[in-house]
């Protein structure tokens, strides 16, 4: 290669070099060369380039467990690469800490949430950068000041002295982004920062990007929606297993050549939603009211029927199937199970009824992190199967798991892996199999394909059409509208705790759905 | 009268019996109630219930200290308050310089060690190998009787016994079991044991009967002369042990501070003596205790 | 996926099973073996013996942890729920007492009952087992429905429960057992009770679904709510079974001392505790095995057979015991992390 | 498990903004005051005299505490990072003994230095402090840095300071203090002491960015890491504090016994901890005030205060101690919750 050897510069140098705006011209605002990361038993990054250019918007694609938060986690000082170089503006550079990334001017929004829920919404995004007073206390009126300001130039509408752990996920992804945009850095990378918003959120931090980018900031964003890639990227970059495939301008490409790079090879349907005949009613919800949540919900669902449920963000979408559930029992109203009155008063009396429900929070009500992925996805279904006397049955209950990870293509080197090592599309996929082994007939999803590629997206639809043709009665929350259009029978539209609508699969459209999330 | 009693330890078989005799003494008295509070072996709490007591109006307070050293300092406290204060069993550091309206009533540790020691060297005809076993490092009782087993065996008639080991079972049987059993099992031999207390002695004895040994071969002295310990000095397998009279120091002690609370005059010093109890005269105390 | 890049790869798309990793015991065994070793070196060099060619030795290495074991396998289940109990010292401290009590031959003046015949054994124990449970039940239904941390439930059942034993005989012993009831605690028994109770409780973890509740209770207290689990019925269960634990635990002691006494079992549950985590129970909850808590028990014991083995002095004792606790600790982690890479 | 993660199921996405919450401390103290409430009546009825117009009471209910309330200011920052620390009560007892040693007069036989004369008093008081900080930075660095978990690291210690206090004058105790050295254990100075240290502590962790860090790292280890917190450098700094505020602890201890012996401060680690938990701070990590361990400590005070007052017999004191503190964090926990709905 024709550049100079150069040994790489410290970072609290290039700090120092950032400060003084005597920032060297290079054609790539950030580069990585030749990256290799291995984990115990998994490859996770062989051999790959990506280049950043200043003021443009790099999609990363690849299927769930490609690399691709490994690779920015590598570019963000948090993981060190075993092989590789990272050039920033030509320099070549070796990132040892998250702070030296944030000293030279990387940020990062993380595909999980890492925000203190015991501290305020601006304590958590301005933490180690505290505005200060003469005396060396940390001025907290001037934060609110700073907090306010960040939020009004970035339209968000949190109130900052609240704590974290008051707000639902949407607001948390919020202050999430607020907190990256804040450290005004010349990378931005954005690990699937729209897995937990719905369209009005999207759309909003689009404008937020495109202002960016109009700075001449470079953005790196990784996602699985694909009408996302059209919209906000300039290029795009495709991994798959670890390995780099190409790079593409974002103009140049369609769709399907897009799946065929990432997954190679087709995916021919979507949404593989099938007719099937409808039955009985299984669950019957009457005037369902979670004081100062939600109020009054009443729909029914048929056995074999899915019916999506739609809405803007703190809709109560989530609070409605929690309750259902049992997690948070409800002050009034009436559910009937097959037809007989129920007092769904925890998860426990919900699972000995049938009922399955994938909650919408992966990391908090979802995964046992430090257990392994057989642990994970057995909890459910040990309540009445594979038990005997006490004792679980060891290689049956394993057969079954190692069935479903095969069937949603989980990537793991094993079932004894922890699930905190998968990424999180794989982390989601054992989720949804922990509910399906248990044999339910009636699932409850909420945002069940947050995070998951198309391949496994195209799949986990395909399962659960299957289980409505089995005569499950599916309950599907879902903030992608095309999802929810293409795999409901009927959709539910709700809007600030109350239903504001049904709609049948043939009548509904994007515009008619909005129409009522939003009245 | 109210008189506040403040113990070192609950947790401590002689120290029960003394508890005890002055709750019983007591309440043979007439208007008198004794209050007591369990310092557990903590210097400072037990100074903040002798604040507590001086704070809740007592008439008169026992102590019965954790530490000597802390004696001036609680002294000091109950002058300032003309609260009357007898020490009981521990002599405080400021033993002889009492200031008015305080006494002391009891024993010195060191003579308990002095006896047990001398009947064991005399038993074991002043040669032999003995080990030593302590009780909690730092404490009074630990130091001062192991001291005075030092310091037996540092004279004339004594130096022929060599202490082959010597460590801490925190006074208490279980540690002492096992310490022994750990000698044992690291072929230590020995033909005495010296133990701090009887507690501790009788674990002793445990380990060498389970590992075999025969007891009439091991001299073992203790301190305490509780009622365990008698029975198994009736069984033979105890050979030495200590009588401190706790009666005689509780009654002692509830006496002396009514005397004071009620303004009559007082020994400044009552040493009540310890007993040597061996098989011979084993008899009179098997009732006293 | 199909493709040819998979077999160049380490990673495998479909998940191979049976690939169980190497159990975390080993490493902190292989600490064990290594203090063991020192010893023995030691021993050699200074003593002239071998420090583990001796039945004797070997049997009172485990036999004087052999209580704090079957505490601490109790406590193991409390700690991988993520909870904490502090009380297991007091409760044998207050089940030797009341059980013992129940365990006096006629031959002696009773504590407390004083014109009772002399028991079966089994009336002691069984009396020294339920006792304990409920002082589980106590700390389990608290920490369950009153919602309040573990440390604060079983703080206050620490102290309680201390003060029971103080108050019940009021200070007295209680001595002169029945040779019945004291042969529980005779020979190697303790060893037998302790090893028989791991074995019991590490096929409870493992193989049963009490077991996996429990972990995952531990990892994920919302997620397994949600997964349907009864947590606090499950809590309520684990602290019981921590509390018959060290009631079996009081009544052992008893035995072996032959006596009971107030102050029996002050701060075993620090050494339980100590024991399970150097085991590599985390405290953080969902991580943790009986096999490393065994471990970790004999870990102290070797340690203190040691000492005595090489004449450590007393005051010295500690100060090198605090240090190796901490080194086999640190031997551990980073053995687990060179293995990782 | 923290029950916190249990208790939150009422949710609420956007509570009313701009309206900050009660400070929890507030429940807090209010089972303060009705313990207190509860003395003043029994009082009356069973020893008629009042139980808080009493000024001497006062003072010692809060004097009498007031060591463990220094420790706990130092525990209070370790547990809001999450972390744990045992050894606070052997550091009071190690530095005890050896700030003690400088501290002797001349009019005494000196313990360790026969030949010196009588130092100022700033001499073993800076002595002392050093020695805590010496051992939090121990503490801290193996925490830090060879990743043992903060229980063993600290177990460690607590050990290991034992037995060097033990060791340090082979048991004797140190007495026979200046009257200088003295004077910071007479009248209410341990109560200003506390009170001055527990202030200036409030201000640092709600006020400064070592307070800020402090609360992050305990809420999100890895959010802390990520925002470019150093955290290993950080878990020293409030190691040592800890550390080092024992340390002055056991200085206090010392010139209020005016001598200074091996077994000091036993058990300290723990009512300083349950101090804390009791005043709202969480084991878990991340919350934790030190308003509410100030009221916690002082419930301590109160409830021995008033055993005495209410001449409650020694027996009996230890089971309804227990009993006290779990029913105030019951009555704190019920309280915190329904205020929230
Ligand atoms: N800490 C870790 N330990 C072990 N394996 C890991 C770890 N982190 C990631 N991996 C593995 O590395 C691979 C790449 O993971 P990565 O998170 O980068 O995928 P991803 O492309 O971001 O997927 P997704 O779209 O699901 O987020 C996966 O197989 C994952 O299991
Ligand atoms: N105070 C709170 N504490 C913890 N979690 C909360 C709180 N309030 C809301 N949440 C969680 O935030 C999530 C979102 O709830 P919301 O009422 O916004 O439902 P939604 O309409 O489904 O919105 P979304 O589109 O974000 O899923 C729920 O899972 C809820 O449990
Ligand atoms: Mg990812
Ligand atoms: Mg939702």
């Amino acid at each position: 290669m024709g550049r100079p050897v150069m040994t790489s510069i410290s970072p609290s140098t290039m700090a120092a070099v950032r400060r003084s705006g005597a920032v060297p011209n290079a054609e790539f605002l950030l580069a990585a060369e030749g990256i290799r990361k291995e984990f115990p038993g998994v490859l996770a990054l062989d051999d790959v380039s990506f280049r950043l250019k200043r003021g443009s918007v790099h999609a990363l694609m690849g299927e769930n467990g490609a690399g691709k938060s490994t690779l920015m986690k590598i570019l963000a000082g948090i993981y060190t690469p075993d092989q590789g170089e990272v050039t920033l503006r030509g320099v070549p550079i070796r990132l040892q800490s998250p702070l030296d990334a944030l000293e030279n001017g990387i940020a990062m929004i993380h595909q999980e949430l890492n925000l203190m829920p015991y501290m305020t919404v601006a304590e958590n995004i301005w933490i180690r950068r505290e505005p200060r007073n003469r005396l060396g206390f940390v001025n907290h009126g001037e934060m609110h000041r700073m907090t306010a300001d960040l939020f009004k130039r970035l339209r968000i509408d949190i109130d900052p002295e609240i704590e974290v752990r008051h707000l639902s996920v949407a607001s948390r992804q919020m202050v999430e982004i607020a907190k990256a945009v804040s450290y005004e850095s010349d990378v931005l990378i954005m690990d699937e920062p729209t897995s937990a918003l719905t369209e009005t959120e999207v759309g909003h931090l689009f404008s937020i990007i495109r202002d960016l980018r109009s700075h001449g900031i470079g953005i790196v964003y990784i996602t699985h929606k694909m009408n996302e890639l059209f919209e906000i990227s300039d290029e795009f970059s495709v991994f798959r297993d670890g390995r780099y495939i190409g790079t593409h301008a974002a103009s140049d490409v369609t769709r399907d050549d897009i799946i065929k790079m990432m997954v190679g090879r087709e995916i021919t349907q979507m949404f593989p939603k099938e007719d099937v005949a409808i039955g009985d009613v299984v669950l019957s919800v009457k005037n369902l009211t979670l004081k100062g949540v939600f109020e009054n919900v009443s729909f029914d669902v048929r056995a074999g029927e899915i019916m999506g449920v739609a809405g803007l963000v703190g809709s109560g979408r989530s609070n409605v199937a929690e309750t259902i559930f049992g997690v948070t029992p409800a002050s009034s109203g009436t559910i009937d199970l097959y037809g007989k009155r129920v007092d769904i008063k925890s998860p426990a009396v919900a699972i000995q009824n049938h009922m399955a429900f994938l909650t919408e929070d992966r990391k908090d009500t979802g995964c046992l992190l430090i257990l392994d992925i057989l642990q994970n996805m057995q909890v459910a279904v040990l309540h009445d199967r594979f038990v005997k006397g006490g004792f679980v049955q060891e290689s049956a209950v394993e057969k079954a798991c190692e069935d479903m990870a095969k069937r949603l293509r989980v990537k793991t080197p094993g079932l004894f892996e922890r699930i905190e090592n998968l990424s999180g599309g794989n982390q989601q996929k054992v989720l949804i199999g922990r509910w399906l082994l248990t044999n339910p007939r009636i699932l409850i999803l909420d945002e069940p394909t947050r995070g998951i590629d198309v391949g496994a997206k195209a799949e986990i639809h395909r399962i659960v059409t299957e289980f409505a043709k089995a005569g499950v009665a599916v309950l599907m929350i879902s903030s992608e509208m095309p999802e929810v259009l293409g795999m409901s029978d009927r959709i539910m539209v709700m809007h600030e705790g109350k239903v504001t609508g049904f709609l049948d699969r043939s009548e509904a459209t994007q515009v008619k759905v909005m129409e009522l999330a939003s009245r | 009268e109210t008189i506040g009693v403040a113990m070192s330890l609950f947790d401590d078989n002689w120290l029960t019996g003394l508890r005890h005799s002055m709750e019983d003494h007591a309440k043979g008295l007439k208007d008198v109630t004794v209050n007591t509070e369990d310092g557990q072996g903590d210097i400072a709490k037990q100074q903040s219930q002798v604040d507590n007591f001086i704070a809740a109006g007592v008439d008169g307070i026992v102590i019965m200290l954790v530490d000597a050293d802390a004696g001036a300092a609680i002294s000091k406290r109950a002058a300032e308050a003309g609260i009357p204060l007898v020490f009981v069993n521990n002599a405080p550091s400021n033993v002889d310089s009492l200031p008015d309206k305080q006494a002391f009533v009891g024993s010195n540790e060191e003579q308990a060690g002095t006896l047990e020691t001398e009947t064991v060297c005399k038993m074991l005809g002043g040669k032999g190998k003995a080990v030593i076993i302590q009780g909690q490092l730092g404490t009074t009782g630990q130091r001062g009787r192991t001291k005075a087993t030092h310091d037996v065996l540092a004279t004339d008639a004594c130096k022929g016994i060599e202490v082959v080991d010597e460590q801490s079972a925190n006074w208490m049987r279980t540690p002492s079991l096992d310490l022994v059993t750990n000698w044992l099992s690291a072929g230590r031999d020995f033909d005495a044991v010296i133990a701090n207390n009887d507690e501790m002695a009788l674990g002793a004895i445990q380990a060498l009967k389970a590992s075999g040994k025969s007891m009439d071969k091991v001299v073992v002295g203790g301190v305490d002369a509780t009622a365990d310990a008698l029975a198994a000095m009736q069984a033979g397998d105890l050979d030495v042990t200590v009588f401190q009279n706790a009666k005689g120091q509780g009654v002692g002690a509830i006496d002396t501070v009514l005397k004071l609370a009620r303004g009559e005059k007082v020994e400044k010093k009552t040493y009540i003596p310890f007993e040597l109890v061996t098989k011979d005269n084993l008899a009179q105390y098997t009732a006293k205790n | 996926m199909e493709s040819k890049a998979l077999a160049e790869t380490a990673t495998q798309d479909h998940p191979a099973p049976r690939k169980r990793r190497l159990p975390t015991e080993l490493s902190i065994f292989l600490v064990l073996v290594g203090i063991a070793l020192v010893y023995e070196i030691l021993g050699w060099i200074f003593v002239h013996q071998s420090f583990l060619m001796n039945s004797q030795r070997l049997t009172i290495m485990v036999l004087q942890v052999s209580v704090i074991g079957i505490i601490a396998v109790g406590v193991t289940q409390v700690i991988i729920t993520g909870g904490i109990d502090l009380s297991s010292g007091s409760v044998v401290g207050m089940t030797a007492m009341i059980a013992a009590g129940f365990a006096q031959s006629s031959t002696w003046t009773r504590a407390i009952y004083p014109n009772m015949t002399d028991l079966p054994a089994i009336i002691p124990i069984a009396t020294g087992i339920l006792i304990g449970l409920a002082a589980g039940l106590v700390n389990g239904w608290l920490i369950a429905y009153t919602k309040i941390p573990p440390f604060i439930a079983t703080l206050g059942m620490m102290v309680s429960a201390r003060g029971i034993s103080k108050w019940y005989t009021k200070g007295q012993p209680v001595s002169g057992l029945t040779d019945q009831f004291n042969f529980i605690g005779s020979g190697a028994w303790p060893v037998i009770v302790f090893l028989v109770v791991a074995l019991i409780f590490h096929i409870a973890l493992r193989y049963t679904r009490y077991g996996k509740f429990t972990y995952a209770i531990g990892a994920n207290p919302q997620a397994a709510r949600v997964s349907g689990i009864n947590i606090e019925a499950h809590l309520i269960k684990v602290y019981a079974i921590a509390g018959a634990l060290a009631g079996l635990a009081g009544i052992v002691t008893a035995a072996r001392a032959q006596t009971a006494q107030s102050g029996m079992g002050v701060m075993y549950e620090l050494d339980a505790i100590a024991a399970a985590v150097i085991g590599g129970t985390s405290l953080a909850g969902g991580v943790g095995r009986i096999t490393g808590t065994v471990i970790g028990v004999i870990i102290l014991g070797v340690m203190s057979s040691g000492f005595t083995f090489l004449r450590v002095d007393a005051y010295y004792q500690e100060i090198i015991k605090g240090a190796i606790i901490v080194a086999a600790v640190v031997a551990d982690v980073y053995r687990q992390k060179r293995k990782k890479v």
